[in-house]
């Protein structure tokens, strides 16, 4: 199980470093896919099914989508012009990263040890979401008008040449 | 009904684009309009009467049942809402005429509209998540209208903004996250309570790092204003005001001062950073306008300039620097939207932005010269107009605090801020008539009548300055100088 | 007597000259015929209030100072003297200034001249004083305006600022002595002088300055040769001919003896130093001069000289010498300068080798120059003779024997430069371009022929002045007991200083004659001789070159201070604000709109730098 | 009508009056003309019906508290009403010169309003009792100064307006920077509550450069020449009358009426005084333009005012407070006589005109009488003021500044005889006529009142007294 | 016994390395499409960092609630951004981050 977790958190980065390294735009998209994929598994241990159910389809899902018809729009031939050098240094400064990363949450763990909540949160995620968090529920109305004019006012035909 | 502040404009924002199919310029104009003058109407007498009568949160009740949305109404948020309905009424009153050739001005109202609600939820919320949620609504819908004239400039001037931004608010969401994991709440009452009783100082610091980048982006505070001057000039005029005017000080200044303030505490080391990034804003702001010769740039860079002036007010932490914080906020709103309504007036009478293809407009274009004349010298602080009392207060704040350095190059900066205003009036207004700007003609009626609307608000607050602080900044900076005791107590629910 | 009546002779002029301009050009005489009135009843009023002698006049003016005036022995001797210049030289201008195309003002101005004088004359606080004082310089200013000469302008603000430099001098100085005595009242301070030490020196020398500057000692004297030349006769027979040395004299006396005690002083030397040098330069100027104007000019100077030198010995004798002096000059000059005006109008010019032989023609005023020549250059018995006599007495007795020698080689030249005027002008042969001319007319005959006879009475019957004008002058000096009665021995040829002046007087001859012989009998280069001595031509090159003229270097060092000034602090302050602050600006500008490049990883990259910036700092800041 | 009413529509009827000028414009421009007269005329009128009180030695302060020691007091003393019947009176004169100066240009209606707004923010800032409001004024005189500097709108006129704008704003705020520091010692911004209080030097120092930058005093001077592009009547107003006092009026009754200053200031203030004097007549000197040697005359002159103030002697004062008023006469009348000369010369530069008096014998007169005043040559007025602030100086024990600033009245002898030499006099090099009769009107009403003012001295020095002893407290 | 899922410090390890290479790519990369894939790979870390962090906390419900809210703007941002580099590209041709500096100074 814990293998399966660690496998999964080493699966996103990977597929995360794959997905910035491909020149091909549609296997970086394709990549991210994959990382969100390993993404949902991990929330699904984590006890957080409705947020794994959602990065698989949302994410995975429509926002890879959203990417491939960019990408066939732009014809995908705009991937020239990427030096070679950010992918060659980019594993020095990935160890390097990594290196300060662990030292730093060795030294956050020391300092301040990691300890659960006495009173974890009790009730059904139904409840949670639509009681406690309504207000953040018209604010995903706001931000679904918002994304859906965006998209229309930069795809609409304008009626006069300014 | 608190609710309406947030309801009306996103129900507006929902049917508009159907209205036009119906009516494409009356019915779109007029439902903008009266939407947005209801609610400046509403705060003014609604809501500041609820404010008068006590202080602190409201929670929504639907059918006699409460309801988990809350609503921290109080003398700040009222405060902020004033402001945003008071531009916002006369950049709608703007746009009838002025987005004309601009196409679609159901879609357009409508982004604007879930804008203007975004920015009031924000205003109105008492959950960290939430202010995240309600910045993201009317960051969208910004970048939607940043974009919206679809010529190369808006389009790499909005996608820069997007990039940086969603950098930023990851990092902000990030520091809700770990703020969330240490106090396990979101609501600001019970983080402050957390946070007092709590020896967390090292995580503060990184969140508060986190807060301070995301905020500070949105607020354009240097390093984080790159984005400014390409957006905000690219955008259409009435836009441009409402970014500048509102959008940079609700989701970064209000935001920040909320959270700082009335969260966190104004810690020294926190008062000294915001102190520091906003001298380095003003000056970097101004002194970089100076060479500017695109109109609406160089009063992008002067926006920077300017929001240093209130970040530096309210984070030396003073009443009367705090008090003139405020003012500045409404003021500059005011004056700088006035300005981008004007830039986009010349802009819209002559077709360029370039000052030095202008010159002598202020005989073709009284109207607009004299308005310019009146936000150049409010943003400039030069009495007797309103924002030389907000400026002030800051430095009367600013002194009491015993930051005679930082007071004194803030007064400087308002000199190198006068030198280009007088830069745009010379340039542009001020001057012997170019030949070939013979056939330039004054704006239309909307146009001009909600520029010269701002510019009387401007010269009447400042006029009767010691009403408008009385009436409303007084009770916001009550609020803001009771500090994380003010969260404790009131946002508690 | 109503003391208001001491307002009569400031006001009376004032609407005379107010009533001057107003009279329209085309009533031609009714101007002349009220000048002439106005003087004339002016001098009765003087002449009364002369024999009142006591009066005191105060009237609110300020808040805190009254306008005061006091008449007294000393004011009213001179004011009585003013009325009469101004008398004669209104009845002088009847002729001369008739066809004057600005005539209208010249009355006006003169009888401001005469008000102002007034005033000055009796004024008794610091404030009215200098009112008067002052606004003398206006009227100086327009009178030489009205000169028609193409440097007439130049002369005139040449004028207007050496006596604006002496009279500022001078406010200074009595705002010192106002500090030191705490009064503006000047009969306050003759009852208590002060002693010229320190500060009072100091005082004493500016005031000094503004007395010597009005009366036009050297080295503020460089206006009036120009003056000569530049503005009308009258004008300067009036001015620095009589005018002008009186006020100069009458200040001069009262500052060194009413309000400053300077007997044995260091500021009595300065005095008589002043006073000899201006003696021995003027008159070596005076020499050598070409033009007849202008050599009277010179002697004008020359003759302060010996005012100054009595007044400066602080003793008695020396001061009723300078008075007397200058009384007498005022009568000798005038007559002079009007000798000129007369030759001037009817030959057209001053300048002596053009004229010669005129005593056929104008035997009148041959007689007349004769005879005032004569006082000039103190010839026994005449008035000129008895004033020079008490000056160099009055210098022999204080000790500095220098003083008097001074006052001797003056008297040499003096008669030698005048030996050459009339003998250029009266006698030798006609000039061929000079036609024959007549006799002056009467206007100009008559007050000559007066001045000429006063110079014979003061010197012969010299007690009539004595007893009526200096003796009660003489009473403000507190050393009572003190013999006051000069007039024994005023005309008394045996003592040693009356001899050695008779000797000068022979030299003097000897001088001319010895001239004349060498300049091939031409009269009016008899003074060759003295022109090319050795270091004296040096010197009278260098004067030539205006070296000495203190307006023409001042005008240079001031000039040169102003361009410094403007160059070394005005300019660079401009270019600092218009320079340095723009490109400072300009120079922060461009390297910040040189970092906003444009590129998305370079604005993040600041984003990222200041995150971790602020981290770091508030991490530290919190520990 | 009572005090507090005649002081407020002092203020206000000039304030209020020029924003309807742009409406009156719209009417016709004859009644704009007359109308702008007519505020000009109400304007001098209020300031003359307050002499009486003034006259009694009472001071009166009235008005209300707003918020945080912004409080809108006005205060009626000797000194006030001086200030204000001077700027007021010369004001009124020049707005009728304008009539005929600026018939032809463009923009009247602008330049009218700026105008009365001018004269109205003065009124305004010579009656405030309150630092702030004071500043307030003290900036809408220079907005109207910026637009009035750059009133023909050439690319010059324009550069010179905002360095003018911006110069003088520079040095209010940190003028306002010193006020606030006081502020944070007093908590008042009122100067009748603070009267005697000892400020530190650096506040004095951050006053100093407001009111240096105000009153072009040296080192901040050179925008005032170079604001002599403005129309006359404006650079009249500017440069003579009522401008550079503000600097001057508020030295007076910020330094000498409310605050005590540090000994070192006292001492110093004076020696730059003098320095400022001498530098600009100096400048003088050299320039060749009519209308920068003018304002350099004035720059000259205010350093002799602010020696008079500073020296901290009563006679000195009522000097200085007497200076405002000669000075403002004379320097007007030579303003105005210099417009005259470029209307209808179209040039300035005084190597190219000559032999004037023979074709403007008034304006040469005129130009004559005003110089003699500037220089202080009785009977004139400026020679009371000027004697008066020497004699103060020398009272005071600082004989050399008294020396020096006498020498200075020489160089303003020279240079303004060098003026008055190679434009009126000398062989005529420009053909032109005499001015119109408005504008001749005023040149002579402001020459004979110099000569009135100097002969009558007695009235306003019975004025300035009274502010004096107000000012310093004591009796003369 | 130890649990590797609770353990905070980790999952915020992985999380940062996420937010690292997000910014890497950001700095480096210069495709537009990439720059947004970075994005989306720092929000990776985000929502990582969320979900592990309430789960260590015992707040997982409420955790959720805003991990999908998070998404929702995630998913906007990105469909926004997908219309602006298509319009881009309409007017460029070009989708290179370098070519974007026509607005500087």
């Amino acid at each position: 199980m814990q293998i399966l977790y660690l496998i999964s958190l080493i699966g996103i980065i990977l597929f995360s470093v794959l997905a910035i390294l491909f020149k091909d735009l549609l296997k970086a998209a394709l990549s991210l896919m994959g990382a969100s994929v390993f993404l949902a598994v991990v929330f699904f241990m984590l006890k957080a099914p409705y947020a794994g159910v959602f990065e698989i389809s949302v994410v995975a899902g429509l926002i890879t989508v959203l990417f491939v018809s960019t990408i066939g729009l732009t014809r995908g031939d705009a991937n020239g012009g990427e030096s070679r050098l950010s992918g060659i240094i980019f594993p020095l400064f990935f160890i390097w990263f990594v290196i300060i990363d662990i030292l730093i949450m060795y030294a956050l763990l020391n300092q301040y040890p990691a300890t659960t909540s006495a009173n974890p949160e009790s009730g059904t995620f139904g409840q949670a979401f639509w009681q406690k968090r309504t207000f953040d529920l018209i604010g995903q109305i706001g931000i679904i008008f918002a994304g859906v004019f965006s998209v229309l006012a930069l795809f609409r035909k304008k009626d006069k040449d300014v | 009904m608190v609710v309406l502040f947030i309801f009306i404009p996103f129900i507006l924002a929902a049917i508009l684009p159907l209205i036009e199919k119906v009516s494409k310029r009356f019915l779109p104009d007029l439902l903008t309009n009266a939407g947005i003058l209801f609610l400046l109407v509403y705060t003014m007498t609604f809501g500041y009467k609820l404010v008068a009568t006590n202080t602190g949160i409201r929670q929504l009740e639907w059918f006699a049942q409460p309801l988990n949305i809350t609503f921290a109404l109080d003398g700040f948020s009222l405060f902020m809402l004033f402001a945003i309905y008071l531009l916002s009424f006369g950049v709608t009153l703007f746009s009838i005429d002025y987005m004309e050739h601009y196409g679609s001005k159901g879609i357009f109202y409508a982004l604007f509209m879930i804008m203007v609600g975004g920015m009031s939820g924000l205003v109105l919320a008492t959950d960290l998540f939430t202010i995240y949620v309600f910045l993201e609504v009317s960051a969208i819908s910004s970048y939607g209208l940043v974009a919206y004239g679809l010529k190369h400039d808006e389009l790499e001037a909005s996608f820069k903004y997007l990039m940086l931004s969603a950098v930023a608010t990851a990092f902000l969401l990030l520091g809700i996250g770990l703020i969330f994991g240490i106090t396990g709440s979101l609501k600001l009452g019970d983080i402050a309570d957390k946070f007092s009783a709590h020896d967390l100082k090292f995580v503060i610091g990184i969140c508060t790092g986190f807060f301070i980048f995301g905020f500070g982006l949105k607020a354009a505070l240097v390093p984080f204003h790159s984005w400014l001057p390409d957006a905000h000039p690219s955008a259409p005029a009435p836009i441009s005001a409402m970014l500048s005017g509102l959008l940079i000080k609700v989701s970064g200044v209000y935001a920040l001062t909320r959270i700082f303030l009335n969260v966190f505490g104004l810690t020294p080391a926190l008062s000294t950073i915001l102190m520091y990034l906003g001298i380095v804003s003003i000056l970097v702001g101004a002194i970089i306008a100076l060479g500017q010769t695109d109109f609406k740039r160089m009063l992008a860079y002067s926006s920077i300039s300017q929001v240093g002036y209130i970040i530096l007010g309210f984070g030396a932490g003073t009443p009367l620097a705090i008090m003139g914080a405020l003012f500045h906020i409404l003021n500059h709103a005011l004056a700088k939207g006035l300005l981008f309504l004007n830039s986009g007036s010349v802009e819209h009478a002559t077709g360029t932005r370039e000052l030095d293809k202008m010159g002598g407009l202020a005989k073709k274009m009284p109207i607009t010269a004299a308005t310019t004349v009146v936000g150049s010298l409010s943003v400039a602080g030069v009495p007797p107009l309103n924002g030389f009392w907000s400026k002030l207060l800051i430095i009367i704040g600013l002194l009491q605090a015993k930051a005679y350095g930082f007071a004194f190059i803030a007064v400087l900066a308002s000199i190198i801020t006068l030198w280009y205003y007088i830069i745009i009036q010379r340039r542009a207004f001020f001057g012997k008539l170019k030949d070939t700007l013979k056939d330039v003609k004054e704006v239309p009626f909307w146009m001009a009548l909600s520029t010269v609307l701002i510019a009387l608000v401007c010269i009447i607050i400042g006029v009767s300055f010691w009403v408008f602080i009385a009436k409303w900044i007084t009770p916001a900076a009550n609020i803001l100088e009771m500090g994380a005791k003010y969260a404790r107590i009131f946002l508690r629910i | 007597m109503n003391p208001a009546n001491l307002l009569i002779p400031i006001i009376l002029p004032v609407i005379v000259a107010i009533i001057a301009i107003l009279i329209p050009r085309s009533i031609k005489g009714l101007r002349e015929f009220l000048a002439i009135i106005g003087g004339a009843i002016l001098i009765y009023v003087a002449w009364l209030l002369f024999d009142y002698k006591n009066l005191n006049y105060s009237s609110q003016w300020l808040d805190w100072l009254n306008f005061d005036l006091r008449l007294y022995n000393f004011s009213a001797f001179s004011l009585l003297w003013i009325n009469i210049f101004g008398f004669l030289i209104s009845l002088y201008s009847y002729i001369k200034m008739k066809d004057h195309p600005r005539v209208a003002e010249y009355y006006c101005y003169i009888y401001l001249t005469i008000a102002f004088a007034n005033g000055a004359i009796l004024a008794d606080n610091f404030m009215v004083l200098l009112f008067f004082w002052e606004g003398l310089l206006l009227t100086l200013y327009a009178l030489i305006t009205l000169g028609n000469t193409a440097n007439t302008q130049a002369t005139a603000t040449k004028a207007f600022i050496i006596n604006g430099l002496c009279d500022f001098s001078m406010i200074l100085g009595i705002g010192i002595l106002w500090k030191i005595t705490g009064t503006p009242s000047l009969s306050e301070i003759a009852h208590n002088p002060v002693r010229p030490e320190g500060l009072a020196l100091l005082s004493f020398i500016m005031i000094m300055i503004g007395a010597l500057g009005k009366g036009g000692s050297m080295p503020f004297h460089t206006w009036i040769p120009d003056a000569a030349i530049d503005a009308p006769v009258s004008v300067m027979a009036f001015l620095p001919g009589a005018l002008e040395k009186l006020l100069g004299i009458f200040l001069l006396t009262r500052v060194s003896v009413e309000w400053f005690a300077i007997k044995g002083t260091p500021a009595s030397i300065i005095l008589m130093i002043i006073g000899s040098i201006t003696i021995v330069f003027a008159v070596l100027m005076a020499l050598i001069q070409k033009d007849y104007k202008k050599l009277l000019s010179f002697h004008a100077i020359s003759q302060y000289g010996y005012m100054v030198l009595g007044i400066g010995t602080a003793l008695p004798i020396g001061i009723i010498g300078g008075i007397f002096h200058m009384l007498n000059n005022a009568i000798y000059k005038s007559g002079l300068f009007m000798v000129a005006g007369a030759v001037e109008h009817r030959t057209g010019t001053t300048e002596m080798k053009r004229l010669g032989g005129l005593k056929e023609d104008m035997p009148i005023t041959a007689l007349c120059y004769l005879i005032l020549a004569a006082a000039i250059s103190g010839i026994w018995p005449l008035n000129g003779f008895v004033s020079k006599e008490l000056v160099i007495h009055g210098a022999y007795e204080t000790g500095f024997v220098i003083f008097a020698i001074a006052g001797w080689v003056g008297a040499i030249f003096t008669f030698v430069s005048f030996l050459k005027a009339g003998h250029s002008i009266f006698l030798g042969p006609r000039n061929k371009e000079i036609p024959k001319v007549k006799e002056a007319e009467s206007p100009f005959i008559i007050p000559m022929v007066v001045l000429a006879v006063i110079c014979i009475i003061f010197g012969v019957y010299n007690y009539l002045p004595f007893k009526y004008f200096f003796e009660p002058i003489l009473e403000m000096q507190h050393e009572v007991g003190v013999h006051h009665d000069f007039s024994g021995h005023a005309l008394d040829l045996v003592n040693p200083v009356a001899g050695v002046s008779l000797f000068m007087l022979l030299i003097g001859l000897t001088i001319h004659l010895y001239g004349w012989n060498k300049a091939e009998k031409k009269a009016s280069m008899a003074s060759e001789v003295i022109h090319r001595l050795p270091i004296l031509s040096t010197l009278y090159d260098w004067s030539e070159a205006r070296f000495f003229d203190l307006y023409e270097q001042g005008i240079k060092f001031l000039k040169g201070l102003a361009h410094i000034l403007y160059v070394a602090i005005d300019r660079p302050i401009d270019y600092f604000y218009e320079k340095t602050v723009t490109i400072t600006g300009n120079t922060f500008t461009k390297i910040l709109q040189y970092a906003h490049n444009g590129h998305y990883a370079n604005y993040l990259a600041w984003c990222i730098a200041g995150l971790v910036l602020i981290v770091y700092v508030l991490l530290s800041l919190v520990k | 009508m009572n005090i507090e009413t005649i002081t407020i529509l002092a203020v206000f009827v000039p304030i209020i009056g020029s924003l309807t000028i742009p409406v009156a414009g719209l009417i016709s421009k004859s009644f704009r003309s007359v109308w702008s007269v007519l505020l000009g005329l109400a304007t001098a009128l209020f300031p003359l019906l307050l002499i009486p009180f003034a006259l009694s030695g009472n001071s009166h302060i009235f008005g209300r508290s707003l918020i945080m020691g912004m409080d809108f007091y006005l205060i009626v003393d000797g000194l006030s009403v001086f200030m204000s019947i001077v700027s007021s009176f010369i004001g009124m004169l020049i707005v009728l010169y304008s009539i005929g100066y600026v018939s032809h240009d463009e923009n009247q209606s602008e330049y009218y309003l700026m105008v009365l707004l001018f004269i109205g923010s003065m009124m305004g800032l010579v009656y405030s009792a309150n630092l702030i409001f004071m500043y307030l004024f003290w900036e809408i005189t220079a907005i109207c100064s910026w637009r009035l500097v750059g009133f023909y709108r050439d690319k010059i006129h324009i550069l010179r307006a905002d360095k003018t704008f911006l110069v003088t704003f520079g040095g209010a705020v940190f003028m306002l920077f010193g006020f606030i520091q006081i502020y944070g010692y007093t908590n008042s911004f009122n100067v009748f509550d603070m009267r005697g209080t000892l400020i530190p030097g650096s506040a004095v120092l951050l006053i100093l450069i407001g009111m240096f930058a105000k009153s072009a005093t040296v080192p901040i001077q050179t925008w005032l020449p170079d604001a002599g592009v403005a129309p006359s009547t404006v650079t009249a107003l500017l440069h003579a009358a009522v401008l550079v006092k503000i600097g001057v009026y508020a030295y007076a009754r910020i330094f000498n009426y409310t605050f005590a200053m540090p000994q070192a200031w006292q001492v110093a203030i004076p020696i730059l005084a003098v320095i400022s004097s001498i530098v600009a007549a100096g400048a003088a000197t050299v320039e060749n333009d009519l209308k920068r040697i003018l304002a350099y005359s004035t720059v000259s002159q205010i350093g002799y005012i602010f020696l008079g103030l500073s020296v901290m002697e009563p006679t000195a004062i009522t000097g200085a407070i007497l200076y405002l008023l000669m000075h403002g006469l004379a320097k007007a009348g030579l303003f105005l006589c210099a417009g005259i000369i470029e209307h209808n010369t179209h040039t300035k530069d005084i190597r190219q005109l000559g032999g004037l008096i023979k074709t403007m014998p008034i304006t040469a007169v005129a130009f004559l009488i005003s110089a003699f005043s500037v220089i202080g040559i009785p009977p004139l007025g400026g020679f009371f003021s000027k004697f008066m602030v020497i004699l103060g100086t020398v009272k005071s024990g600082n004989l050399w500044l008294a020396a020096v600033a006498l020498f200075t009245a020489v160089m303003t002898a020279f240079y303004l005889f060098r003026v008055f030499n190679m434009v009126f006099l000398g062989e005529a090099k420009v053909t032109a006529k005499e001015g119109t009769n408005s504008m001749l009107f005023v040149v002579v009403v402001l020459a004979i009142l110099s000569v009135l003012a100097g002969i009558f001295i007695a009235y306003p020095m019975k004025l300035a007294q009274i502010a004096t002893t107000q000012i310093l407290r004591i009796g003369l | 016994m130890y649990n590797l899922m609770n353990d905070w410090y980790l999952n915020l390890a992985f999380s940062a390395l996420l937010i690292f290479i997000g910014l890497y790519c950001l700095l480096s990369m210069r495709n537009l499409i990439k720059l947004l894939i970075a994005v989306e790979v720092i929000a990776k870390g985000i929502t990582l960092a969320l979900i592990a962090t309430s789960n260590a906390r015992g707040f997982i419900l409420t955790g959720q609630s805003l991990v999908i809210t998070f998404i929702v703007i995630e998913v906007s941002v990105v469909a926004v951004a997908l219309a602006i580099i298509i319009n881009l590209y309409r007017h460029t041709g070009s989708l290179d981050v370098k070519k974007l500096t026509k607005l500087k100074g």
